[in-house]
């Protein structure tokens, strides 16, 4: 039986780059793009890292909540907020009734919560997704966000536990607000068929203002 | 024309006389009352007293005459359309604008620069086929071209879009003109004016008084007036006016936006329009770039502007004219569009004896000015509705017999 | 650009949002004539006052209603189609 | 002759960066810092173009960009607004809009036929006789516009970004500082915009030949720079008020969309002309322009200068020229009242001539109109606005400094909403009611003396304070002490006109009279007629004359003639700021690059591209498709569908939702079976189809057709609020990917690859089944859309491109060929499904479709039934039927939307075409009238060429494989 592969909604566009591949999670995946000196160089100024690969639950209905809480995962009380429901693993309430659940690199959730069994539960069902996703750091980001999003992002104004479904670049997509590694980072997630179109909008304007793609062994050494 | 400037050059005294006159105080009784000194209210006037020799007839503007959407819109004169019905009417409207310099004695600058509405899609040229084939039929001139014919006319358009949405091929249009828009009005308004008709602006209508079905009087912020015809020619203001009367259509009031840029020696020939992008294109006798695109994407009954209307606009067209980066919009304004389901206007008669509706203009009222004022007049004169605007009554919605147009995805002004 | 209150997600600038139309109630279609359907599908309260209207916040996928003047472009409330006003105050009373 | 004066103090220029540049062919240097403008007045150039109509020279006149009169080209963009844009080094400039150079311009003839040009004249003109009418408009159209466009000219994406503040303050003058300063010191987060390159105002040029009021600027300007609270734009204007307090602000590199919580314009005033014969000659300037020159740029006006004026400020100017050691032949003060201030006796005391109750009656031009060599005064009677000629004194100058008078710059409360009164005080429109947010601050407010100025911006940030929930002390507007800035009526008549009121557009006084004669005596009518304020500078200096000029005519207060409306923009705004970086989002498939790889023509289906059909060398389009359509009718062909919309719709009532939602009947539908759905509007106007499997029994997978998708699932969102019924909608779209496998040998490709059983028996059509491949859950439906042996296999869109690859591996032997939606078209053509939108239009309903199978009317309800109920009552009026054409056709190919004739009346059109070589002739669906569409009927399509073709009603499936 042929193994079969599993492609990222931006590999297209990112094999061009010929990037250094690896494997995360089944999927298929760019490590390195420019070579360590370059992306750390992207990652101060503006880096933009697919994430598209982290593994992702999705669970919508009045009680996707509690199942989700029943499966020993911590789940925001608040409308459109986030936590960190297991460790290495984000929790996002996105409206009244669904939710996000992704593992970060080295979160395990989600391939336990793949067990659920839709036959055994009711007013919960699960969202298969198949986002493309991104994290975005560096000096410049918010001189990057502020040409793509309509909103007022910053610190001050955008509280951290914040989920913020909005426009960018004229596409729907959910926005949060992290510190990784002791970095203010933002994470981008949209419907994975729009996946290719943002991503050359984010490392277009990216390079424009001096920085560019950061591979995902830069971002998370 | 040597004589008629010199006329101005030799005569010391200026001595061109009023337009029309400033009347102020009304009689208590006309044979008929307009209310709205727009276009198709002064045009309606003036072919009921030129053609039927109805003169007592008072015209009654709230602001001044030609300030609605027929000082707002982007002048485009042509008869594309998709149903017989529609392509005959407005057929004929190009007919009367092509004679009305003429006749009305004032240069209107009818510009005859062709017409083409750009396809850039398949489904897009599908519905262009459809509208040249019952053009075609009905003996207007429209016909599908090619990428090469649009690049003969405008040399200057990126015909890629910027790669964005490549143009395949277009509706050309041939009668598609230009023309000044307050010059219509004016136009009218003398030629009404010199037969009898009074011309009333900054004048209200508070209420129109009905009695058992039929139309008595119309209370105005100069007076009561008596009349048993009234015609609401208001666009914008269609629901407002048919309120008082409590009559209802299906009538919805969006904004339509346009703007215009700095004068700049001409260049571009045709009138464009691209439906999948929302743009119309044309360039005036002044050297300006008039431009306008999709309806406000919700109701609402003024006529402020919006930044965003004017990004995506200027957006498209720099994809189609990349070179006009630089060019500046000088302005922007917006009317008041009175849209229908079906994208034809409401004619005719109503239910109420006397009143009478020539509304429903959505973003094609200006072309048929001339025809809309010539059949309305006749059904004012004969209390029936002309044959050319039978298929526009409103009593259509009721019998689910609604026009043709709707059919055309594709957005064309 | 105009601004709106979505009420699960709150105030954004309008291209966010679709305009949904009039909100309209529909007349029982076993009881109503002909001619009261036809008019219930076809023709509008188009007058300009205050209205209530559908708005989609469409990153979220939310429908709710707003009271908006159409004449001034004044939004008075939104809210959740389910969840009105009137009804607020009385699940607060109780 | 350098008109450069030493070095002064503040000024923007540095002297140590000489830049080199060339206009009209001459070689000139300027200075970093310096406008096109103010570089070209100190090499003692004071011709900077021609105007629109008359083609007369023009000079300075605000140089503010109040007026075009200098606008030019560097070969690379047109329309330059020379006054206030920075000069580079290198640029090699000219006037726009002359024939021949602005000196020796050949259309200069025209201003001396100007008298054959009245008013309007166009409209009464070359209109007869008609047939002349388009020679009469190639002329007019030459004659047209200003520059000459560039066809060449560069796209260059400039950035749009957003940016917020607490408030926004508009103007950094005197008003503005202090309005910026107190909102930061009350802890509110400010944006200050101001057009200028510095900040400052009139602060950097009105000194009245004393600098004491520098200290101010200096004062307030270092305290805003050290301000955290405060961030300055310069450069940059604000374009116009929108909604909700958004205002884009406008710089040379790009836009910033502002949104405020409050906005305070402290826009100031334009300063107007005094409108006298040869007003507009090269040398004739505003006061402020005068002030501008010597301050900002240390540029000399001129050498021996008349100063007319009407004002307190005219007497500021006159003391500041001096300063600058400009010889001042007399001041002239158009007002008669004999109130002497401090500068007043502060002239008088310098020697210098002033005429009281005098006007300028008209500038002496030097040859060609080129400059002033002298003003014509007189004593001036206000009633009559005339001179009284006999007592005319002629003096000697080469420059005229006017200053009579402002308009507020209120475009931006204008269109905030702000109401206005006229206060006789100052005669000057000032605001009476202001939307909420909006504060007006400064001489916009009708507060002309400096420190009511300053104390003004503490006024207006009292209110905003409180606006945004504070609460500290009310401050009142100052009241103008002393005479009015503005003279109520500037005007001086003359028999020769060419006194302007609107620059731009050379329009003059007579030219309103005339107008109002003509019964366009409403200010907008008067707009509209003369044009005035409809140029490129868009009023600001023209449209309070006319304004005063229609009150005189009418024997109206000023306050009744009320103004036109103002709209944005406050400057023209280049198309590319405004556009910006155009996105154009659009969606992909997992497999996209695949196929762009195997050489698909793509099309664009709602947001998707898809590939149309794979092309091959040599072949054409039609050629193509037919192959493709051969291949799945004698073997295999796939296609990637994973553009369908899908929609889980879960719970308890998911069946119910269905039943309500569409036209069928699902409730007692079993599970892994697949229906039909159509979806109808109110108005039983049919929207959608697609396919509803059910999946559990509480949860059905709904396909819905690639464009509608979006619309289609909206509807569902809402129609499930209103019918609150226990549903959980799920939008699976780019979830799954679908590939569609589809011929006869269809299963023998897929089962060496997929886990189940696929046999007809196991699999029918209608059914549905979880499987396996390689380990990847897939779902596989049976429908028979494109050919009966077809299976729609659903994967996560992860797996697609692998599983697409799979199956082509897997389809080796059988030949299996991917194809595109072109020959989809024609293989569901080939089996009779109509397609909504392309067979059906925005009107069709489901009886003109013959598809009254697919209602379930006896259903309590569904959307749209009732309707149908009311039509069903009607007649048809067309109906869709299948046709064929003879296979001997020898014709001209029908396409779709060529129309149905009969005896001369159109009675539907074909929707549907193709030659099938699977049938073995053209096959299509077409309108026709309901007599026409008995089996076995011929009908006349009128072929492109206008020839008819003879089609006959045939039943479908055209194709039929058993």
């Amino acid at each position: 039986m042929t193994e079969l592969i599993k492609t990222s909604p931006l590999s297209d566009a990112q094999k061009m780059m010929k990037p250094l591949m690896g494997s995360h999670r089944g999927m298929e995946v760019a490590l390195s793009f420019e070579g360590p000196k370059a992306e750390q160089k992207h990652k101060t100024i503006l880096g933009v890292t697919d994430v598209s690969c982290f593994a992702r639950f999705g669970i919508k209905g009045a009680k996707a909540g509690e199942w989700l809480a029943q499966q020993g995962i911590k789940t925001p009380e608040a409308l459109n907020t986030w936590v960190e429901g297991a460790p290495g693993t984000l929790v996002l309430r996105l409206g009244m009734s669904e939710f996000l659940v992704e593992d970060q690199l080295i979160g395990k959730a989600c391939a336990k919560l793949q067990a659920f069994d839709q036959a055994n539960i009711q007013s919960a069902y699960q969202v298969v997704r198949a986002d493309a996703a991104f994290v975005l750091g560096g000096s410049e980001v918010l001189n990057l966000l502020a040409e793509l999003c309509v909103l007022d992002l910053r610190d001050s104004v955008l509280p951290s536990n914040f989920v913020v479904m909005t426009q960018i670049a004229g596409i729907s997509a959910t926005l949060i607000r992290e510190s990784l590694s002791g970095e203010q980072v933002y994470r981008i997630w949209c419907d994975g068929s729009y996946g290719l179109y943002l991503w050359e909008i984010l490392i277009e304007i990216a390079q424009e203002l001096g920085g560019g793609v950061v591979g995902l062994t830069c971002r998370f050494q | 024309m040597a004589y008629q400037l010199l006329k101005y050059a030799l005569g010391g005294e200026y001595k061109e006389p009023r337009f029309f006159r400033d009347c102020q105080t009304p009689k208590k009784s006309y044979d008929a009352v307009i209310i709205g000194g727009g276009g198709h209210g002064l045009a309606a006037a003036y072919y009921l007293a030129k053609d039927h020799g109805i003169t007592n007839v008072a015209v009654l503007e709230k602001g001044y005459i030609g300030g609605g959407n027929t000082g707002r819109n982007t002048t485009i004169v042509r008869s594309n359309y998709l149903t017989p019905d529609g392509v005959n009417f407005y057929d004929a409207s190009v007919k009367l604008f092509e004679g009305l310099s003429t006749e009305l004695d004032i240069n209107l600058f009818y510009s005859n620069r062709g017409h083409f509405t750009l396809a850039h899609s398949e489904s897009a040229m599908r519905t262009m086929r459809w509208r040249a084939e019952v053009n075609k039929h009905v003996g207007v001139k429209s016909r599908v071209v090619g990428t090469d014919e649009i690049a003969k006319a405008c040399p200057q358009m990126d015909l890629s879009c910027s790669g964005k949405s490549p143009i395949q091929g277009a509706l050309y249009h041939e009668p598609g003109s230009i023309a000044r828009h307050d010059a219509v009005a004016w136009g009218y308004a003398r030629g009404a004016d010199s037969m009898g008709v009074e011309i009333f602006q900054n004048t209200e209508v508070q209420g129109i008084d009905i009695k058992d079905g039929k139309v008595q009087g119309v209370h105005t912020s100069r007076g009561y007036i008596l009349t048993g015809k009234v015609l609401s020619a208001v666009a914008g203001f269609t629901p407002r006016i048919c309120k008082m009367v409590d009559l209802k259509t299906p009538i919805v009031i969006h904004p339509l936006q346009a703007c215009v840029s700095e004068p700049m020696k001409p260049w571009l020939d045709t009138i464009l329009v691209s439906g999948s992008l929302h743009v119309y294109v044309s360039q005036s006798s002044r050297g300006e770039l008039v431009m306008g695109s999709s309806l406000d994407p919700y109701e609402f009954h003024s006529t402020r502007s919006t930044f965003d209307f004017v990004e995506g606009l200027t957006s498209h067209i720099v994809d189609m004219f990349p070179f006009l980066s630089n060019v500046k919009i000088v302005r922007q304004w917006a009317g008041m569009a009175d849209i229908t389901p079906d994208f034809a206007p409401i004619m005719g008669m109503t239910p109420i004896k006397g009143f009478y509706l020539d509304a429903g203009w959505g973003t094609w009222g200006f072309k048929a000015t001339p025809i809309s004022g010539k059949t309305m007049a006749h059904t004012l004169a004969n209390d029936k509705a002309h044959d050319l605007i039978h298929s526009f009554r409103l009593s259509r919605f009721e019998e689910y017999e609604l026009t043709g147009e709707k059919g055309a995805a594709s957005v064309g002004h | 650009m105009k601004l709106l209150k979505c009420p699960i997600n709150g105030t954004r600038p309008l291209s966010e949002f679709i305009f949904g139309g009039e909100w309209r109630d529909m007349p029982n279609p076993d009881t109503s004539s002909d001619l009261e359907w036809a008019s219930y599908v076809h023709y509008r309260d188009n007058a300009p006052g205050i209205k209530k209207e559908w708005w989609y916040h469409s990153p979220s996928g939310t429908w709710f209603i707003a009271e908006r003047n159409t004449l001034t472009d004044e939004v008075l409330a939104t809210y959740l189609y389910s969840n009105p006003p009137a009804t607020n105050v009385e699940e607060q009373s109780a | 002759m350098s008109m450069r004066l030493p070095k002064q103090v503040g000024e923007w220029i540095n002297r140590n960066k000489k830049i080199r540049f060339s206009f009209e062919g001459q070689e000139y240097t300027g200075y970093e810092g310096d406008t096109i403008t103010s570089a070209l007045l100190a090499a003692g150039v004071k011709v900077l173009g021609r105007s629109f109509k008359y083609h007369r020279p023009r000079g300075v006149l605000s140089l503010a960009n109040h007026d075009i009169n200098a606008l030019v080209t560097d070969g690379v963009d047109t329309n330059i607004r020379a006054d206030v844009t920075t000069l580079t080094d290198g640029m090699q400039l000219k006037a726009v809009n002359t024939d021949g150079g602005v000196i020796k311009d050949k259309r200069k003839y025209i201003d001396s036929i100007s008298p054959l040009l009245p008013v309007g004249f166009y409209y009464k003109a070359f209109h007869k006789p008609a047939r002349l009418f388009p020679f009469w408009e190639k002329v007019i159209r030459k004659a047209a516009g200003l520059g000459i466009v560039n066809f060449n000219y560069p796209r260059i994406n400039k950035r749009k970004l957003n940016d917020f503040c607490d408030v926004l303050v508009i103007g950094a003058g005197p008003s503005g500082l202090s309005a910026a300063l107190s909102a930061a010191s009350n802890g509110l987060k400010v944006i200050l915009v101001d057009e200028n390159q510095h900040l400052g105002g009139s602060l950097t040029y009105d000194f009245a030949g004393e600098v004491a009021s520098r200290k101010t600027l200096i004062d307030l300007v270092e305290k805003v720079s050290a301000s955290l609270n405060i961030k300055v734009y310069t450069g940059a204007y604000a374009a116009g008020y929108y909604q909700d307090h958004m205002v884009p602000v406008v710089r040379a590199d790009g836009i910033t969309k502002v949104r405020a919580k409050a906005v305070i314009a402290a826009t100031g005033a334009f300063e107007q002309p005094p409108v006298f014969h040869n007003n507009d000659l090269p040398g004739v300037m505003l006061g402020s322009a005068a002030q501008r020159m010597m301050y900002r740029y240390g540029v000399k006006p001129f050498n021996k200068g008349v100063i007319v004026t009407a004002n307190a400020y005219g007497y500021r100017v006159a003391l500041d020229l001096l300063q600058a050691g400009v010889n001042v032949s007399a001041l002239v003060d158009m007002r008669a009242e004999d109130k002497q201030d401090a500068h007043a006796l502060e002239l008088a005391n310098k020697g210098i001539q002033i005429y009281k109750g005098y006007c300028v009656y008209e500038a002496l031009p030097s040859k060609g109109k080129l400059g002033v060599v002298g003003a014509l005064v007189c004593p001036y009677d206000p009633l009559t606005a005339t001179a009284d000629v006999k007592k005319a004194v002629k003096l000697e100058c080469d420059g005229i400094a006017m200053s009579a008078g402002w308009a507020p710059a209120g475009a931006l409360l204008y269109q905030s909403g702000m109401g206005v009164v006229y206060n006789n005080n100052i005669q000057q429109f000032v605001p009476n009611r202001l939307p909420k947010g909006v504060f007006a601050a400064g001489r916009v407010n009708g507060v002309f003396d400096l420190e009511a100025r300053v104390n003004d911006g503490l006024r207006a940030v009292a209110e905003v304070v409180n606006f945004l929930g504070g609460a500290v002390k009310a401050l009142s507007v100052e009241t103008h002490k002393g005479p009015s800035p503005s003279h109520p009526y500037p005007f001086v008549h003359h028999p020769k006109g060419k006194n302007f009121v609107d620059f731009d557009e050379d329009i003059q006084i007579k030219d309103f009279i005339n107008a109002a004669k003509e019964g366009f005596d409403n200010i907008e009518l008067m707009k509209r007629f003369t044009t005035v304020g409809m140029g490129p500078s868009q009023g600001k200096h023209s449209n309070m004359n006319a304004i005063r000029i229609l009150a005189k005519i009418r024997n109206f207060p000023v306050e009744k003639i009320g103004s036109t409306t103002a709209r944005p923009f406050f400057h023209p705004t280049p198309m590319g700021h405004l556009g910006g970086r155009s996105f154009h989002a659009h969606r992909l498939t997992a497999i996209h690059a695949w196929h762009q790889a195997a050489g698909a023509a793509f099309v664009d289906v709602g947001a998707w591209s898809r590939p149309a059909y794979y092309q091959k060398a040599g072949l054409s389009k039609e050629e193509t498709v037919q192959q493709e359509s051969l291949a799945v009718r004698l073997s295999v062909g796939m296609i990637d569908s994973s553009t369908l919309g899908k929609v889980e719709v879960c719970g308890p009532d998911a069946a119910e939702f269905l039943e309500r939602f569409y036209t069928g009947i699902y409730a007692d539908q079993k599970v892994a079976r697949s229906r039909y759905v159509m979806l109808l509007d109110e108005l039983g106007v049919m929207v959608d189809d697609g396919i509803a499997t059910r999946l559990s029994q509480d949860k059905f997978f709904v396909t819905i057709s690639t464009a509608n998708a979006p619309m289609v699932y909206r509807e569902m969102q809402r129609c499930l609020q209103v019918w609150k019924l226990n549903v959980t909608l799920i939008n699976v779209t780019s979830a799954y990917g679908v590939i569609n496998v589809a011929g006869p040998k269809a299963y023998q490709v897929l089962r060496k690859v997929v886990s189940i059983d696929l046999s007809e028996d196991a699999l029918p059509v209608g059914r549905s089944a979880e499987a396996k491949i390689s380990g990847v859950p897939v779902r596989i439906v049976r429908a028979a859309f494109v050919a009966k042996q077809a299976y729609e296999v659903y994967m996560p869109t992860g797996y697609a491109l692998s599983i697409w690859k799979l199956l082509l591996e897997s389809g080796k032997n059988e030949g299996i060929r991917p194809f595109g939606t072109d020959t989809q078209r024609l293989l569901r053509l080939e089996l009779g499904h109509p397609l909504p939108g392309i067979d059906t239009d925005g009107l069709t309903n489901p009886f003109e479709m013959r598809a009254d199978q697919a209602l379930e009317m006896g259903k309590p309800f569904f959307i749209g039934k009732r309707s149908l109920e009311i039509i069903s009552k009607k007649p048809l009026n067309k109906v869709l039927v299948p046709f064929v054409l003879a296979a001997d056709y020898k014709g001209e190919m029908p396409q779709d939307c060529n129309l149905v004739i009969e005896s001369g009346v159109i009675k539907g059109r074909v929707t549907s075409i193709g030659f099938s070589p699977s049938v073995g002739c053209v096959v299509g669906l077409a309108y026709v009238a309901p007599h026409q569409a008995e089996l076995g009927s011929v009908f006349e399509i009128r072929t492109d060429n206008g020839k008819t073709a003879k089609a006959t009603v045939v039943q479908a499936p055209f194709f039929n494989a058993e």
